[in-house]
């Protein structure tokens, strides 16, 4: 009876003010509104300027559920190959199994953190330059699998150094 | 619009059904509700566990096999208007367990896509959906409930 | 002639009032929740007004009950009662055949507690024994034992809560009657407001000693709350509609109408309950004659309600392991300010 | 012993209020008293045993994430560990501390998650509002390190995915966040304990002895509030380098079970304190690794609700064969349904949820052949008698 008087005393003035004030109201204003007005953005799930276009996410997906949409300007990566177009991920048809990331060069032979996730990307951490100019790290098997997957000219660039 | 049209707009009724995903829409959908940044009834949906008085049924999961009676059960039993919104890659096209299997082939314990059981209104892609995401596809079934005659 | 006339028109006009009013008291309710909660929260008129409408609108269903037609009427008993409940506190009833007293409302109330467990008896829906699931396979615990449905269970525990739960609201309303030394409601009212029973109708009769600064009726008034919470079952004494184990006992089968019937019938007795207490524990009567008198009624029953969504917010579900003991408890206290009142 | 008088059933499930997940209680009571209980665990039954047979074993963890949306990242590393440990695939130091990160991080969640749960199924809604606040701190820390708030996807064999490396600033959210925490954490369980009415629902129900707790296996933090001193944490090389308490408590009762998670949290901010603080440099992902046969398997783990096994083997192309999942909740539950005998109905529930209970991962089938019963899994099941029942 002692400590539920306590606690009835203590927790009152934080109370009424949660109660007259609305004071520490958690609830986000933002997401209400992007909710009221269906404005929620979907996640980031590609980067642009990360990726090499070469379309190994679009041939491992299982359920098909990536496109390559064709760039306006193709972007010149390093030379004798550009980049010509980036992949879009449809979540609808999109079963997460992380296939794409798996296989994008990036990932698959550097080792850096591939431009393309179904979850959400996050944000670079290296530019595509510094990365390509590091050493490959892939297992060997892992790199005969990709040699199928990647464009040859693109492969042929980079191991060339 | 009409007092009716009114009326629905403003009280919704939502209920979750869990059909055997692997838990993490469901905690997604109970945060939607629970946790006060989200908090569903400000947009006037009200959490119930009965199929009687709920509106909206929000399903996640991939529909085990001894979860599609029930879930074809408690469907019949909403009132109608009824709308239904499907949570989650499981719910939509079954995610990984039907997609992804190995040497089994075909998957016969999973019995999704959801509207291969009952009709689905709004779809909520994602492995686990944001409560966000969640929120407004709930929001976006409301105007089929108030033109529903 | 006259005399019925105008009863027949405060009636009326009582129960224009109090039904759209009780409507918005769980959207405060709620509202109030949610802010000690931390969050926005469903407008005012969402829990009460819109619910109510918007179940009116929906399509009908049959309910799975054994009798599926009384089952159905006993939203319509429910409402009966909670308006001739609501009624007979209201002046214009005080003289007929002693309907104001201190009887007609418990009995009343037992009636509407009854109610509960007929419900509980006949309700059988779909959310336990009738679920699709192989529970009696082979090697499966138990087969051939009796299998119950939830909402019967609920119905035992309803005649438990008859038995216990509804003792405090009871000595509680006992209390101003004894207090007056009579068991008309006019007499509780004379010995408060002495003003009220010759004011004419635009003026504001203020009572002059409530019962509720007395010290007996401060207990009981205490006790009143607690058996206020018990009848409206919410928590910590839901336990006959306990989430966790019934769901939401025996009113889970009602649907569409009957489902904004039994809104209805909460929502009413959330306020009546409160209104009464106005008028037994304060010496203000919810008189349609005298709106200064009403007006000021009404804003009154607003307390219970509110304290009670703080109460609720702040109390998980007891289990009959701590109902008995709060329950004979707070019969306790009442029982003392009826003492004390008597003496 | 006097024979049990048993009046009749009450069966919920598994499409219920206090239960969220599907599974099936059928309590035998007599009045309001429980006797006897069983629970149904099988509808969640996805087959994953049986999926992951003959597949890649890079892919294996992205399934097993997905055995459960709770502790993702459990059994997402658990199974990268398998064939580390099977092919002695090196992890750098970094990806580890990064991994143990994501694990506490999530541990708490899952902690909060339950005390949610609980408070829900005791019926006290406001608790379950703080609860879920607390909790979001923590699902937006995974957001920011994984890419999303319950399937991270952290482990890949040989290190973490790339992604999840920690950046300066991230290390100072996480820091500052975790400060933040602490406070309005403590107020909070200060104000559990002190409430009367939620103790009187807890305290003394659903008693677990120390005996019961071994006879029946119960893991995790069911069995540490028994008096069973057994983390697993204690003994996984991983967590060498972190210094941390395993919190044992004696009562055995639902009590004793919230209260030792509550102070588990305490211990799992300790370690994500060290991890920010002694990250080493490096490289997150060793990608220098060739996959070959390699025969079985078993990697233990401490899940967030006790010890969960692993296992598998390889074949020669480097496909998983054999995959065996066990998870802590069965044998808990199963203490559970000793734990709950004796109390009221609705204490009962309380109890259940008090092991945290989570079924998606657990079902088992128990075959009754001429009178013996036999449990297996369903690898087990499909070599014996073909692919559908
Ligand atoms: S994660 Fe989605 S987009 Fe990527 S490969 Fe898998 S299904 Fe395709
Ligand atoms: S695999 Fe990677 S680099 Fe290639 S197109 Fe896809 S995202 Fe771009
Ligand atoms: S969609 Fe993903 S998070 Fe949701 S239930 Fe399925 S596996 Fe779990
Ligand atoms: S036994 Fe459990 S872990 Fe194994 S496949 Fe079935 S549900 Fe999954
Ligand atoms: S029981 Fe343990 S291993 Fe299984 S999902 Fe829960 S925390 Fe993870
Ligand atoms: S299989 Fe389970 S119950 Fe049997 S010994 Fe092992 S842990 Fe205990
Ligand atoms: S193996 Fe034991 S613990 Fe697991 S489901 Fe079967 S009986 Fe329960
Ligand atoms: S016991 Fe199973 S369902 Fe529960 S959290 Fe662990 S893996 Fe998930």
């Amino acid at each position: 009876m002692i400590t539920l008087l306590r606690l009835m005393l203590q927790g009152a003035y934080r109370n009424i003010a949660r109660i007259l004030a609305k004071a520490d109201r958690a609830t986000s204003i933002e997401i209400r509104n992007k909710v009221l007005n269906l404005s929620v953005p979907a996640w980031e799930t590609v980067l642009d300027e990360m990726c090499i276009g070469c379309g190994a996410c679009e041939k491992v997906c299982p359920t098909k559920a990536i496109t390559m949409i064709k760039l306006d300007k193709p972007v010149e990566i390093i030379e004798g190959y550009k980049r010509e177009k980036v992949p879009r991920i449809d979540l609808m048809k999109c079963i997460f199994c992380l296939n794409c990331h798996d296989f994008c060069p990036i990932f698959a032979l550097f080792g850096e953190a591939a431009p393309i996730h179904a979850r959400d990307v996050g944000s670079p951490k290296l530019t595509l330059r510094e990365i390509l100019k590091k050493p490959i790290k892939a297992p060997p098997e892992k790199i005969e699998e990709l040699k199928k997957l990647i464009p040859s000219e693109f492969f042929r660039s980079i191991i060339r150094r | 619009m009409g007092l009716k049209a009114i009326a629905r707009k403003n009280a919704i009724h939502a209920m979750l059904i869990y059909t055997g995903g692997c838990n993490g829409c469901d905690i997604e959908v109970v945060n939607a509700v629970y946790s006060p940044r989200y908090d569903i009834e400000q947009y006037r949906v009200l959490l119930t566990w009965n199929p009687r008085e709920a509106d909206v049924l929000i399903v996640t999961g991939c529909v085990t096999w001894q979860m599609v009676e029930p879930l074809k059960k408690i469907y019949s039993l909403i009132p109608e208007p009824k709308a239904v919104v499907a949570v989650g890659a499981c719910a939509i096209n079954g995610n990984v367990y039907k997609n992804m299997v190995g040497e089994i082939g075909v998957n016969e314990e999973i019995f999704a896509p959801v509207d291969n059981i009952i009709p689905v209104d709004a779809k909520v892609p994602g492995c686990a959906p944001r409560p966000e995401d969640i929120l407004m596809g709930v929001v976006k079934v409301i105007p089929k409930l108030m033109e529903a005659p | 002639m006259e005399v019925f006339l105008k009863i027949l028109i405060a009636s009326i006009l009582a129960i224009i009032i109090s039904v759209p009013y009780s409507l918005i008291l769980p959207g405060i309710e709620r509202k109030i929740q949610a802010r000690i909660q931390q969050r926005i929260g469903p407008p005012i008129l969402t829990p009460g007004l819109w619910a109510v409408l918007k179940f009116w609108y929906k399509k009908d269903v049959e309910p799975v009950a054994y009798l599926p037609k009384f089952y159905k009427s006993l939203i319509i008993f429910g409402i009966i009662i909670c308006i001739f409940l609501f009624l007979f506190s209201t002046p214009y009833w005080w003289q007929i055949l002693s309907w104001g007293s201190v009887l007609g409302l418990i009995g009343m109330l037992k009636l509407e507690e009854f109610l509960y467990v007929l419900m509980g008896s006949q309700s059988q829906s779909f959310l336990s024994t009738t679920m699709p699931v192989p529970d009696l396979a082979k090697g499966a615990k138990g087969i051939g034992i009796f299998r119950e449905f939830v909402e019967q269970h609920s119905a035992e525990r309803a005649i438990k809560m008859m038995a216990v739960g509804s003792l405090p609201l009871y000595i509680a309303l006992i209390v101003p009657f004894a207090i007056a030394k009579s068991g008309m409601i006019s007499d509780v009212i004379k010995i408060q407001n002495p003003l009220y029973f010759n004011s004419s109708w635009f003026s504001l009769p203020i009572p002059s000693s409530p019962i509720i600064f007395t010290v007996p009726g401060f207990l009981s008034a205490i006790v009143y709350f607690i058996g206020y919470v018990i009848l409206l079952n919410e928590r910590p004494f839901n336990i006959l509609k306990a989430k966790v184990d019934v769901i939401e006992g025996g009113i889970l089968e009602y649907a569409a109408k009957l489902r904004a019937g039994y809104y209805i019938i909460r929502n009413l007795m959330l306020f009546i309950l409160s209104s009464i207490f106005v008028t037994l524990f304060i010496g203000i009567p919810f008189d349609p004659f005298i709106p200064l008198c009403m007006i000021i009624n009404i804003v009154l029953s607003l307390i219970m309600p509110i304290a009670l969504s703080v109460f609720v917010a702040f109390s998980p579900i007891f289990t009959f392991r701590q109902i008995y003991p709060t329950a004979i408890g707070f019969s306790a206290i009442g029982a003392f300010a009826l003492i004390i009142s008597m003496i | 012993m006097s024979k049990k008088i048993i009046e009749k059933e009450i069966s919920i499930g598994p499409v219920h209020p206090a239960l969220i997940e599907p599974y099936r209680i059928r309590f035998f009571v007599n009045d309001e008293i429980v006797e006897d209980c069983e629970i149904n665990i099988n509808m969640a039954y996805r087959g994953i045993e049986r999926l992951l047979e003959g597949l890649p074993v890079e892919k294996a963890l992205l399934i097993t994430e997905r055995i459960c949306g709770i502790c993702s990242n459990v059994h997402a590393w658990n199974s990268v560990r398998v064939v580390e440990s099977g092919l002695k695939i090196e992890v750098p130091e970094r990806a580890n501390y990064i991994r143990v990160l994501i694990n506490e991080i999530q541990r708490i969640a899952s902690h909060l998650i339950f005390f949610g749960h609980a408070f829900e199924v005791i019926g006290h809604e406001t608790f379950a509002y703080r609860s879920f606040l607390l909790r979001e701190v923590f699902m937006d820390l995974m957001a920011y390190i994984g890419g999303n708030r319950v399937m991270p996807s952290v482990p890949v064999i040989g290190g973490i995915r790339p992604r999840a490396d920690l950046t300066d600033t991230l290390k100072r959210v996480i820091l500052e966040r975790v400060n933040d925490f602490e406070k309005k954490y403590k107020e909070y369980v200060d104000r559990i304990l002190a409430d009367p009415m939620v103790m009187s629902r807890l305290t003394g129900v659903g008693y677990l002895s120390k005996e019961d707790a071994i006879r029946y296996h119960a893991v995790g933090p069911t069995c540490r509030a028994s008096g069973v001193n057994y983390d697993v944490r204690t003994l996984m090389h991983e967590y060498k380098p972190f210094d941390f308490e395993v919190i044992v408590l004696t009562e055995g009762d639902n009590r004793a079970r919230i209260v030792q998670r509550a102070l588990e949290i305490f211990e799992c901010l300790k370690i994500i304190r060290q991890v920010i603080k002694n990250l080493p440099e490096g490289p997150v992902v060793n990608r220098n690794w060739t996959i070959r046969e390699m025969p079985f398997t078993t990697a233990y783990f401490e899940a967030f609700r006790g010890e969960l096994m692993h296992s598998y083997a390889l074949d020669s192309q480097g496909l998983i064969r054999n995959y065996k999942v066990r998870t802590p909740t069965p044998t808990n539950l199963a203490a559970m349904e000793k734990a709950c005998i004796g109390d009221h109905i609705t204490d009962a529930v309380v109890t259940i949820a008090s092991c945290d209970p989570c079924l998606t991962c657990c079902t088992r089938i128990e075959v009754v052949e001429s009178g013996k019963t036999k449990v297996m899994s369903d690898i087990e099941i499909v070599r014996k008698y073909g692919w559908r029942r």
